[in-house]
């Protein structure tokens, strides 16, 4: 077992937890539940963008990651900032 | 004693970090992925994010309107005065006219550097103009 | 080396599962952020120390060492302005014994 | 891997297209474009999917849950 | 020159040193002329943000910089922290059994940097969300409790990490 068909692996279990992660996003009752569905899909997906950066060598795909990062984060904060109460948050 | 605001202190230290990793993706945009859009998008993005958790007032002192306004049509005044001297010195319009050095390095590409920095100032000055516009209600 | 590079990655795959399976079954949006936030973050943390090491000493672990430093920092703060876009909504928490109470929103859906 | 992420597209543009709260399509957006943004890195358009990433996850989001809660405002209360 | 200019001037050389060390984990080389054009780019980027980055009532307090060798070895303690909880967290988890309460107490912190740090390690560590901070008031979403006592409960969230921020910001 080689170390490319261990990420390849990895990357495809973790694609597939994603997509199970979506089941909560689309039936979760209120709008959290749809908020916390998609912070963990963010969060799956930039692991995968590392692993393929790193299983093809070229260090600087993994700008990519970082500005995934970033504005996974401000967009969360964006929709929660404008729908949570008025003065607060 | 001011009340303590985990938002607050997060975006104050986290936004300077982000305006610099936007000056990078526009000095690095012909070596890496970036350019000068992407890298306006992310100047204007951290920006937002101040504005999003300290309030328009702190922000507008930082960041004035009409500072931002002037740069928005400085970056496209700019933009065309480049490519007309492309015209005057060399061949069509926006073609190099500096000397270029060696590939891979960052000095090494004459003309697309600077012209990237231009059009990362207009994209980011433009992007924080609306946000400003529409956050102020 | 190699054998840590594999046993970070099946630790993650695991943590990464078992969040899922939380996010999936708990019974309210506390409980869910609890399974997620944790396991989640573990999870990825423990991807991106397996690949720091695969990488080797170069300019690849310095860059995913600045990811993993800003996922670390925004991560929970982000676990945290849901729970307060929650808290503020007067989303009632689940216990053990009595039952939920609908909110608003929950009703209108 | 491709073709999954080919079928996400579409059924997460149809939940798009057939949600009744809008905050629950904003956020299928947002999903929707973190999905698009990793089929681009895959497909080795780093750029493309950098700006997909940029615009679509963050500053479209915000344009929209603006316009979203400014309406509302208007027309409930 | 007036203390306040001097200040100022310490607070734009630290905002630049911090920024530095940023463009250099950014770009990943030693070229002399990316390190030119990043100490330029950091220092315009310094003179813009330094009023946010480090706030101007932060001159009177003596632990402006945190003590790094503490600060690393927490750092160290919270990756252990955070893989013995989520094993908790699976535990829970596969069994089923949950028993969530929302607790208060209260932090005897002064910084504010401690105090983001403190609840981010919460956040972190064993099934514990924060939902509120008010000052120096704390509500705890604690998946899991065992007491709902305030001042118990206090002691085995907070537990060792209090005490060693309090050591890394005086």
């Amino acid at each position: 077992m080689t170390l490319d068909l261990a990420f390849d692996l990895v990357v495809f279990l973790f694609l597939g937890s994603s997509v199970l992660s979506l089941v909560r996003v689309i039936m979760g009752p209120t709008s959290a539940d749809r908020l916390i569905g998609l912070n963990i899909v963010a969060a799956q997906i930039l692991a995968i963008l590392v692993l393929v950066a790193v299983k093809e060598g070229l260090h600087v795909y993994l700008d990519v990651a970082l500005v995934y990062d970033i504005f996974g984060f401000v967009g969360l904060l964006a929709i929660t900032r404008f729908f949570g109460k008025k003065g607060d948050l | 004693m001011k009340k303590t605001d985990i938002l607050d202190v997060i975006s104050r230290k986290l936004a300077p970090f982000i305006l610099l990793f936007g000056m990078y993706l526009i000095t690095y945009g012909h070596l890496s992925p970036g350019g000068g859009f992407q890298g306006g998008v992310v100047l204007a993005s951290g920006v937002v994010l101040l504005l999003l958790c300290q309030g328009t007032d702190r922000v507008q002192k930082l960041f004035p309107l009409p500072v931002v306004n002037s740069a928005e049509a400085l970056g496209f005044l700019a933009f065309l005065l480049m490519g007309f001297a492309g015209v005057l010195f060399g061949g069509g319009f926006l073609s190099n006219f500096l000397p270029v050095g060696k590939a891979g390095e960052v000095p090494g590409a004459g003309f697309i550097l600077i012209l990237n920095l231009v059009v990362g100032l207009k994209v980011g000055a433009g992007i924080t103009l609306i946000c400003f516009y529409l956050f102020k209600e | 080396m190699e054998w840590i590079v594999y046993g970070f990655l099946f630790l993650g795959v695991v943590f990464n599962l078992i969040g899922n399976l939380g996010v999936l079954i708990f019974p309210d949006v506390y409980t869910r952020l609890q399974a997620s936030s944790t396991c989640t973050t573990t999870s990825v943390i423990s991807v991106f120390i397996a690949a720091m090491t695969a990488a080797g000493l170069s300019a690849v672990t310095g860059k995913i060492f600045v990811i993993a430093l800003f996922f670390f920092v925004s991560s929970p703060v982000a676990a945290h302005i849901i729970a307060r876009y929650a808290w503020n909504k007067e989303i009632i928490p689940w216990r053990r014994t009595g039952g939920t109470v609908k909110t608003e929103e929950e009703k209108n859906e | 891997m491709t073709e999954t992420l080919l079928t996400l597209h579409i059924v997460l543009a149809l939940l798009v297209l057939f949600s009744r709260n809008l905050l629950t399509a904003v956020i299928f957006l947002a999903v929707y474009s973190l999905f698009s943004s990793l089929l681009f890195f895959i497909l080795h358009a780093p750029d493309v999917a950098l700006t997909e990433a940029a615009i679509g996850a963050g500053i479209s989001t915000f344009l929209y849950v603006w316009v979203i809660r400014k309406t509302r405002d208007g027309v409930a209360s | 020159m007036n203390v306040i200019t001097k200040w100022r001037f310490v607070r734009i050389l630290l905002t630049t040193g911090s920024l530095f060390i940023g463009w250099i984990l950014f770009s990943g080389n030693f070229v002399p002329a990316s390190l030119i054009i990043g100490l330029c780019f950091s220092f315009a980027v310094a003179v813009l943000t330094y009023g946010i980055f480090i706030d101007e009532k932060e001159a009177d307090r003596k632990g402006l910089l945190p003590r790094f060798h503490i600060l690393f070895f927490y750092l160290i303690y919270l990756l252990i922290k955070m893989y013995l909880a989520s094993f908790k967290v699976l535990f829970n988890v596969v069994r089923g059994h949950i028993n969530p309460r929302v607790v208060h107490f209260r932090t005897k912190l002064k910084s504010d940097l401690a105090r983001v740090i403190l609840t981010n390690s919460i956040t972190l560590t064993p099934g514990t969300i924060t939902l509120s901070i008010d000052d120096d008031h704390l509500v705890v979403h604690w998946l899991d409790s065992k007491t709902t006592h305030s001042k118990y409960a206090g002691l085995l969230i907070k537990g060792t990490m209090e005490k060693m921020l309090k050591r890394t910001f005086i």
